[in-house]
């Protein structure tokens, strides 16, 4: 019902994981498991594409939160672009804006990362 | 005369709060709300639904009702089940939970209130009724 | 145990059936049903809300239950309006319509018989009840 | 809270009218409207695109009919493209495809036309 998915590619050294879907606890779970999978063979930096997740819920966005904190660790970063803005609203209200990064474009973020 | 009103039985299945979204985006419509004001509604409505099926351990179902006022939409989220304190809550911080041992989650009563123009709690042990309301 | 049911009440406000199949669509997709089932079933729900709406002459609202069963969905529509006899309702072709002074309309419950697996209808002076199943 | 929008263009003598939202009551006297406003002017033949129509409702395209019967005393023609499988079984089950032509895309609706 939930029907999350996700696509994962990668430009230069940034993982590029685009998400579809309802980010529940499922879909948080999923992109979770993503990143844990790709910091272990190395990775660091990870962009999230979310145009095509229209609604998240805050569960869903904890899970999102663990992430950042496993990055942390290995000095890696986050960050988001093509948010609906109520999921850009809901970042800010959490204060994940505080400890990654809300990009309006691909083309932007991909700059400054 | 009553305004006009929706409601809505849900039984505690996963992702069912899309029902209750949906609906909502309906109204909204109707009621020609933004859809920024749309997207509020909806994201304070999951909360408010995932808590009920969560955290309210009432068996079956939960209640959902939208009320169509002239000037704002009221939504009534209803469950049987034990109720909680909400003065007992903690408020969240992301600073006491990044790199802390505090569980990440705990964001839904926040969100409700950053989001609706008004929030009201009436919990007791035989329920929890949230009333919210956005104003047009 | 008894089947989940979501159970909904909706105002007679235009477009109000579109609360009712954003609710079917998300339940099919919850049952596992094709894109056509649901279809099917968004289509018999509009228009068995619309007569609800429109002929049952009910005051104010009208109400629809989906159970989710093991093996269908079943879906009741429910008004308390003024009933009618379905044995006495014509059977419409578009032979007769076209470049015919017959209305063009009649065709909600030729529609709904022929989308769903099974369709029931009890009508009396106090209201009608239309159950009908879509089959897995 | 319908949005029936209309957008109407023309490829040679054929007028080209592309829905989007519930083809319902009002969706279905809009697209009367414009037929009978083009017919006054000449037009003979109108193809519906309904790509952006993913629902509708027995009285809208009951109007539909209405717009047929006009076409007939005119000796012009109806065809519809791009619809949703179920806005296609529910014109077969009203028998409309008796009266006027379903096709699959623009192409084919075009080369026939
Ligand atoms: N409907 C409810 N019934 C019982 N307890 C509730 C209800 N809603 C909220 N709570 C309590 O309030 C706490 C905080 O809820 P919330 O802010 O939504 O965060 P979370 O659901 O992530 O814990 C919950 O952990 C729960 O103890
Ligand atoms: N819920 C209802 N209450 C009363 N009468 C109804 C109801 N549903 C259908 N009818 C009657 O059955 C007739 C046929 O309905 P239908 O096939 O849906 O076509 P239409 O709505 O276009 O007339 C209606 O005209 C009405 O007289």
């Amino acid at each position: 019902m939930s029907d999350f998915k996700t696509k994962v590619t990668a430009v230069n050294e940034i993982v590029i994981i685009e998400t579809e879907g309802y980010l529940n606890n499922e879909g948080g779970q999923m992109v979770y498991d993503i990143c844990i999978d790709k910091m272990a063979s190395g990775s660091r930096k990870f962009l999230l594409n979310l145009s095509g997740t229209k609604v998240v819920n805050s569960i869903g966005v904890s899970i999102i939160i663990e992430v950042i904190e496993k990055l942390q660790e290995v000095e890696g970063k986050l960050g988001y672009y093509n948010m609906a803005p109520i999921v850009e609203k809901t970042f800010h209200i959490m204060g994940l804006s505080k400890y990654s990064s809300l990009y309006k474009t691909e083309e932007l973020a991909l700059l400054e990362f | 005369m009553n305004s006009p009103t929706v409601e809505l039985k849900l039984p505690i299945l996963p992702n069912m709060e899309l029902v209750a979204t949906q609906t909502a985006d309906i109204i909204a419509k109707h009621m020609h709300l933004s859809e920024d004001q749309s997207g509020e509604i909806t994201m304070a409505l999951i909360e408010t639904c995932i808590n009920a099926f969560e955290h309210s351990k009432a068996g079956n179902n939960i209640f959902i009702h939208f009320i169509i006022e002239e000037s704002s939409l009221v939504i009534k989220v209803i469950d049987q089940g034990i109720g909680f304190d909400k003065s007992k809550v903690a408020i969240p911080k992301i600073e006491n939970k990044i790199g802390k041992d505090e569980r990440k989650r705990g964001w839904g009563l926040q969100l409700i209130q950053a989001l609706m123009d008004s929030v009201e709690f009436e919990s007791t042990d035989s329920g929890t009724t949230v009333t919210m309301t956005k104003n047009k």
